[in-house]
Order: C-alpha cells, then structure tokens, then sequence
C-alpha cells in the first residue's frame, strides 16, 4: 500500500437525496437466506402480491406496459390494496395503472409517459398535485445501469451519461475525477428492488426463464431483486431448460413466485406470440383525460375483475385469436 | 402520383435526407422510424437502425409502433437489452441520435421533463427516457421539433439532454466524449445546424413556402444565419411513393 | 450542483503501472471509424495477423486453450514472427505456445497454467529469467471486469474482490470508500486491447457470431477489442443469423477479421462438436519440460505447417473423427 | 468391494462430506469436482455446482476436466459467463468455494503466485485464477491441500487469496464482505476449522492414522486445538462404490 494517497475529486453532486438507500451487506444477507433447492415457485398473482409486496416496497416493473410486461401481476397488484410505493419509473401503461390508484409516493424516474401518443395525463395529476411527493430524475440508460450496479453485487457503477445536465442535478448520482483517465465520470448508485416484476416467454416450474427477442433490462433488473415475481407466458419441462442452459436469462434461484400467465402482457404486446391491443390501448388513452372515465376504466378493467382468467373472458377469444400472431 | 404532401411528410423526409449511408443511428419512437425506413429505400440502404431497448440492424418491414416492439428486431442482426445498446453508444459506435422535446434552445440543449419548477411543476412533462443517453453518447444528433417561440427559448425550464451546454468546451469540461454534440434542427420551418466557433443554432435551410422572417418570428432566442441560405426541397415524388407504400401504407403519420 | 464537495478517500492503491493506459476518447475514435456496413470479412488466419496485428501489441484470447479457443489463430500468430506483445493472461496452452518462442514482455496476470496439470514450466522459464519483463496481478474476474469496464464505455469499474491482498497490492487497482455506501470498493482499470482473438461456433460472413453454451468472456472482450479477430468452426448464411437475434453475441461491427476454422479450437474442445484431444495435450506438457523437446514440438506442431489445413491433414482423419462427438 | 482407499478418495471424501444439501458451491478443476459429484449422489442431492466459466447447476454425469468445459453446463440450469457467474457470488449467491495453493497461513490466507520475490521469482505459480474472487465472495471457503511444513507456513510468500487476513476484523476493515472467509482446511492428515474469535486456524478431526503430533510436526505456525478432537471415518462402502462406478469410472483421481 503507498503512502501518499491522493483523495478523488468529486466535482459534482446530484442534490437528491436515495429514494432507496445502498445497502449491499444486507443484500447479500438476504440472497444467502434464498432458497437454492429446486422447488416449484408456481402461485396466482393473488397469492405472489399478496405473500412477497408490503405498503411502502420499492417495486420496479420490465419492460413496459405495450411490450412484453406483467400487466397481470400489476392490475392484481392495483386489486390488494397495497400502497405507498417507491418505483424504479419507465413505464407505458403499467405504471399509469398505479398512479390512477395514487399508490405512488416516491419515483426514480426516467420516463413514463404514452410513447407516440405523448404526455400520461395521470402522471401530471399525481405530479402536479404533490400526490407523488419526490421525484429523482435519470436516464434511462442511467436507472438500468443502477440496476447493474446491484446486479454485480457493487455499491455504483460509472457513465459519462448525464453529466453537465439537470437530469445529474436532480439525482443523487456524484461525478468524479477518474483516478486512472483523469476524465470525468459519473457515479451512479446501485438500485435494489424490494419487488421486482417480470414477463417472460417460458420458465419451468422452479423458475428458469427464457425470453425471445431483446431482453429490455430483465437481465439486470432480475438480480437486481431481493423478491422476484415472474410471469410466464407458458409453463415449460425443465429438460427444456437443460436442453440449452445458454438462452436461461433468469436462473431459478433469483425467483420467487412463478405465475402461469397467458396473455399476461395484454395490452402490451409478446414476441412471438400477439400484438399489442392498439384500440384497448388507445381506450385507455382516452379514459385518462377525465379522472371519472379513468375510474370507470379502472372499476371495468381491473377493480371489477377477480383475477386474470376473468379479464381474458371478458376480453374474449374471439379477440384474443384476432390479436395472436399467425405462424 | 401527387406533389402534395402534409407537414409530416416534409418532416420526415428532411430528416431521412441527414443521415448518411453506411452509419448506424439511434432510432425513437415516432418520426425518427419513418425517416430512417425511408432513408433505408433511398439514399441509405446501409444505415443501420438501433434501438434503445436492444434492436440492433432490423429490416424495418413494418412500422414499429414502440422503441422496444417486435418490429424494432425483426430480422435484425441482434437483439440484446438496453445496457449492452447504450454501451455500444458510450463506446462510440453510433453516429446518429434523434431527440425531440418541450423546449430547445440556442446550443441544442433540450428539455423533456418539466414546465415550471422541478419541485412544483406546472406540467410534467415524460422526461429524459433514452434521450440524455442519446444525447451524451451519440456523436451527432438530430432534433425534430415544432417551431414555435414557446419551444425555441432563451432558458430552458429543464435541462434534460446536453447539447453544446453553456457553449465551446462546455460538453468536455463536463465530461461528455469529446467531438459529439448536436447536429442539426429539423422543424416545420426549415433545417438548421450550429456554428462550429460558438456553437450556437444557426439557419441552414428554409422548407418550402417559408422565410428568414418567419424563422426568427418563431425563435425566442438570436438565431446565427448561414453565409448561404438554401432552399429544402420538397419531398420528392419517389420518397413520397415509398413513404405511403412501403414505410407507412396505414397512413398513421400521413 | 453542490458547493461543499467532499473528496472521495483513496484508501489503497496497487503499486504496479498500468500495462495499457486508460484512453477512451481514442476507444470511441477508433470505434467511430470502423466500417458499419454489411461487408464480407472473409479471409485467412495469415492474413487477418499480417493486416491486423503488430510488433509490441496489446492482445488477449478467449476462452482459453483447452476450451473454445482460437489456437489456428495463434499458431499463425506464432509463425507470422510478429513479436514483443503485451497480454491479458488467463491462459492455458494458448499462451505457452507464445511463450514458447518468446514473444511475451508484459502480462496482466490472472493465470497461466495446465488446469489439473499444474505449473507451466514455459511460463517458469519466461518468468524466472526475466525475459517476461513485468507481471501485473488480477484476479480471474478482475480481468474479465476490466473488459467489461471497456465494454461499457466507461474508463473503471469497481468490485469488492481483490481487496487485502498482495494481488491487489501488485495490480494497478485503486481502493476506495464508496461515496453512497462508505464500503471500501476496488476500481480496476477498463483494459481495451489493441487485438482481440475468439473463437466461436458460427458465424455470417459479415461476423455475426453465435457461441453454444457457456459464453466465458467473449461477450466483454468482443467489445474491449480495438482490432478483434474470429474464428468460427462454421459460416451460415446471414438469414440463419436474422432467425434468432437473440442469440447474436457479437454483431459484425466489431469485427474486423473472420476466419473459417473446423477444428479451430484443437487440441482443445469445442462445445456439442468435438472433445478435446487428451493425448495431445498431455504429450505436450510432457515437451514442456525441456527447452529442446519443446522446441521440436513446436517445430512439429506449428513452425513446420503453412496453414490450418497442413494441420488438420496433420492430425489426419481419422484422429478428427475419433474426437468428433456423435450426435 | 473392499474397504482399503487411496489418499486422494479419502481428500475427496472428506471435501463432500462438508457441503451442505440445498447449498451452492464453486468447483475448481481437480478433487472439488470429485467431491461435488460424490456430494450430489450421496448427502447433497440439492448441491448446486457453479463454475466460473458459467456453468450453473450442472447434472455432474461425467467428469469435468477444465472449468470451461462443457461437462460443467451438462444439462445445466443455466450457462452464461465468468462475469455473471462471480458476481452472482459477489451478490451472496454462494455459499461454499473451494481453494487450493502453494502456501497456507493459520489465518487461511493463500499464496499460488510465487515463492520469492514477485519481481524475481524463484518459483513462478499459476497466479489467483479465480481463488481470490472465490476467497472474496463465498461466504465460506474450503482449502484442500496436501499437508507439510513448506506448504502450512508462518508467512506466505505472496498473499494471493484472502484468508482472514491479519486476524479478527481483518476482511471487513479491507472492505471484503462481512460474515465471510475460511471455513475448513481438508488435507491428507487431518480437518481443520478456524478459531471464532482469533480466526485462527484450529485442528478439529484427524485422518485414520493420524495422530495430533503428526499435524503439529507438518504444520510451521501454532495450531489452535478444539476442545474434542474426533477421528474422520474413512470412506465408507457406499462412497467408495459411488466414487469408482459413478464419479470416476475411469480412475482419473485414484
């Protein structure tokens, strides 16, 4: 070790303070205490929000509500009554479905909005009205390499991202000199979910998981995760799996809960599988201008439903094949 | 075959015509997918469409509708995450970025997060999504805006996503890769790019049908003007035949 | 941005200098300039070393010499009489055969030996006698980390290995307390190298490549690779590639080099087509022993063929077909 | 069948009997495969093997010969790559990791990298490889080695992979992870665990044959002896048969 050690410059602060603190000691304490015997993790949605979410949980969903995302899990999760989240907050949809229930408190926020179809007029409501009490900016490269970070088990992880800009102020990233490079960085902080939630193609019953196509920051945001919940669009032997160990993204032991959930992304879309509902999605557009039609919206979609086979026969088969993609 | 055309049409041929063959640009929802499919059949069959959540080279056949869809992989040479695509920003890789956003101002920087104060805001607005990433890694951006006073400003409520900063040196005193930074401004009124000693906007080109005046009418801040100011042509009867039959025949940018 | 900024405290620092300096503006640069369109890279062992390679480069291999490795190319690296390298070393076989004609000065060092077989008596003789003029200590992921850090762009990357050791202490690694956490985190330098050697399953002609099974490093090193070379015991059409996206590990753009090599990886294996030839390798480390038996070896085995194909007529037939896996 | 064994049997038996059932645990090339096979087929049909070339929960039905091979993902749950592999263990994933080395200190720190100096060395070993990542993340090492006084010395030549360091403290004040480090020493006279408050090394059971003296003559430092030591029971019928019809057919490790 020298002895003339040079401290390193910080030469910016973000000014938020952590919607959810950097505690890696009790991250690891926790994913010792996981299971690691091959047990069936298969439950209802009921049962997954019901046994492994609790008021005030920091939750993050993947990837967003119109593309392969656990809208099943969320809408039960709207039905449990459970509130005052912390979210990880790029979301289309799936978050809206929250904040329509105001169960949003604090957001780590890179983007949640309609995609084409512009601002969520839910969003500003919550936002506007100081419902949503903080709000910490990032990009969304920024928030995924958060969840890296608690990936590699590492306390932050650097990018020349968002320097110079608001999005750095109003986050709780630092930037530094680099002790090697002498160029500038920033550091971003490692974000563990309490709960994180998760669609995929196929699992087997202990929970590993294939995903078809591009895999949005599932990898990360998996073992990113003290309580995984999966949702799957079918349920697969596990000599599947063994048969080509290469393509399981999300191994068995990160898991646990296992929902079989067909249709599971609807209105979003699933590679390989069915497109996205555009008249639903567009519905629920409208809906949101109006806090009347957005309730009616919810009490009809969500609230009044008991569990997920009831909204796919109230959605029916006839539009369920019409959106199936055709081999 | 007709010449007419709607302002979109002119929008996304101006921003096809910016991007050259053989490059790889970073495509968003919206305009950006429409420009890069149409610069795919016309002058850059090499481009190469990258998307924030993992699509890498896709045959654009069918419209995406989302930056994470189907269509944004499809027969693509690879699909992987969002993280192993921005990385392949942050390591140079891409030439290309599109942004869009509430308010821009002189040096390109932009604001996609809120109107009025952060704490309070009188609107919030989607906020940085891929943009920030967009714009710190990219080497050359393109951002696509409606024109107008309350959009081009003085201040920007928000800085969002970097472009030149405070100006010269401002993006590498921050950190930012050297040698990137904004590129060009396409509007409903004309093209504009930024002057390489100051670094800030200046016209290019004015669309069909409009003026220098109607330009500076619609800038809250001074806009530098080029030695030459040029005319942007129409859209062409051949980009319009493969934009309303190959790139959107559902019409939904018509 | 705040104005009471706190330094962040270095608390140890390895004494060794850095192999390969930390510049990623020249990384981006040269990245920027690689050819992004659809090309053919085509082309033989020889020349992809004449045009790529140069005396005193930095390079790497991937996996390592008895597993998924790219030794036709490092026999034509050995016979092209480039020399003075500088290496990552993680290392079995691979890198004996260049330290066998001394073409090695420096190496960032995780391991060099024969697995199960124990000590390298080549990497004895180099080190012992100073002709390997400076070792730099890492561990196995630490390398691995360093080409991840390069593969992100970002100039360091921190990991809680490494720390209180004397590996640490004779790598050019930075300990520091984390400004979110105060947990004290090593930062290890991004490695980028000025060539890069894999070998792969399959490949489009353009350098769209697929790995079966375990991916080892490739993913990183792909990506912290200036100038990367690969070899690929099958060409598909590109259309083969187009099917599956998902499985692309290493897009074209990275490459520089493609090389048609059945058989690239003997002695070593190749992952569901052929197992790796035990003999050989064993009458190999039984060559390494004496300076002159090792020289006849490599006379044999790599100086005396012109190419892959006097190899592999070398090696002969039936040999090929006796290690071949049936399906 | 017959009772008599092979010192290596005997390592490789007392190695599997350490791992727990429902556990992880990192395999190296050599008697940690043997012993993580026999485990599976025995006590540990749970044991989950990982490799840190990506394999993870491998069917162990033929014997690996290298980290990489592909006898380590054999109808796997997963393979994937070094990366993801360590820093699963970097995110507490997994319990047990096995060492091995040249030199060994009473507080289970490890040297495989030189004896004498680093800058000219006397011998030059094969380097850390993957032994500090393991001696860093697993929550609780395992060293296997062969027993005698050049190899249990005062002072390691090199400190490669981290033990308990200087003693009580040690591992958490260098920043390692709490609640980690040296568990048990498997050698071919006797097992030996670590002292909780000193963390020094402490012989807990004796090979068949074995005696105290015989441990003591072969070691350099001062053992700390358990209140009790007991007596290792050989292998025993079952794992013997297991060991040469299942594990090692071929007699590789006899």
């Amino acid at each position: 070790m020298s002895q003339n050690l040079k401290n390193i410059p910080v030469v910016a602060e973000g000014e938020a303070p952590l919607i959810q603190p950097v505690d890696m000691e009790s991250f690891r304490e926790h994913n010792r205490k996981k299971s690691k015997t091959l047990i069936s993790k298969m439950m209802t949605e009921e049962e997954a929000v019901d046994r492994f979410v609790k008021d005030g949980d920091y939750i993050g969903f993947e990837l967003y509500g119109t593309v392969r995302c656990p809208v099943s899990l969320t809408r039960a999760l709207v039905r449990s009554g459970k509130k005052d989240f912390r979210i990880a907050g790029q979301g289309v949809y799936e978050i809206d479905l929250l904040l329509a229930m105001d169960l949003v408190r604090e957001i780590d926020f890179t983007y949640i909005g309609l995609e084409v179809y512009g601002v969520s007029e839910l969003l500003r409501r919550r936002v506007e009205s100081g419902s949503v009490r903080r709000i910490v900016e990032w990009s969304n490269a920024g928030i995924s390499w958060r969840f890296k970070a608690a990936s590699m088990g590492v306390p932050f992880i650097p990018t020349r991202c968002m320097l110079g800009t608001d999005t750095f102020n109003k986050s709780s990233a630092v930037a530094i000199e680099c002790p090697f490079s002498g160029q500038k960085v920033a550091l971003l902080p490692a974000l563990v979910l309490d709960v994180g939630f998760i669609h995929v193609n196929r699992a087997d019953i202990y929970g590993n998981c294939q995903i078809d196509g591009i895999s949005g920051f599932a990898f990360e945001m998996a073992r990113a995760s003290k309580n995984l919940i999966i949702s799957a669009e079918e349920i697969v032997d596990t000599s599947e799996i063994r048969k080509h160990p290469g393509r399981t993204i999300i191994p068995y032991y990160l898991v646990d809960a296992l929902i079989k959930a067909p249709f599971g992304s609807w209105p979003g879309e699933m590679t390989g599988l069915y497109e996205r509902d555009e008249p639903h999605y567009r519905m629920f557009i409208e809906s949101q201008k109006d806090p009347e039609t957005v309730d009616r919206y919810m009490k009809e979609w969500v609230l009044d439903l008991p569990d997920h086979q009831a909204l796919l026969d109230k959605i029916g088969k006839n539009r369920l094949d019409e959106i199936t993609l055709k081999k | 075959m007709t010449t007419t055309y709607t302002p979109s049409e002119l929008l996304i041929c101006l921003a096809s015509r910016v991007m050259e063959d053989g490059t790889t640009a970073f495509i968003g929802t919206g305009i950006p997918m429409l420009a890069a499919s149409l610069a795919q059949s016309m002058h850059a069959p090499n481009l190469v469409p990258i998307f924030e959540f993992g699509g890498t080279g896709a045959i654009l056949e069918k419209l995406p509708l989302a930056v994470g869809d189907m269509r944004t992989f499809n027969k693509a040479v690879a699909a992987s995450g969002i993280c192993d695509v921005m990385e392949t920003a942050q390591r140079g890789f891409v030439e290309f970025g599109f942004l869009g956003g509430a308010q821009i101002d002189c040096y390109g920087n932009i604001n996609s997060t809120v109107i009025g104060d952060h704490a309070r805001p009188k609107v919030r607005l989607p906020g940085s999504g891929g943009a920030n990433d967009v714009g710190s890694s990219c080497w050359r951006t393109i951002a696509i805006m409606r024109h107008d006073k309350r959009r081009f400003v003085n201040k920007l409520d928000f800085l969002t996503t970097p472009g030149y900063l405070t100006g010269p040196g401002a993006r590498e005193a921050a950190g930012l890769a050297a040698g990137t930074g904004p590129y060009r401004v396409v509007t409903n009124l004309c093209v504009m790019g930024y002057d390489k000693k100051s670094c800030r906007m200046k016209l290019l080109s004015l669309n069909p049908g409009m003026t220098v005046q109607e330009v500076i009418d619609n800038t809250s801040f001074e806009l530098l003007m080029a030695e030459e100011i040029t005319r942007n042509e129409p859209p062409t009867p051949e980009e319009l035949r493969i934009l309303r039959e190959k790139v959107d025949p559902d019409g939904l940018y018509r």
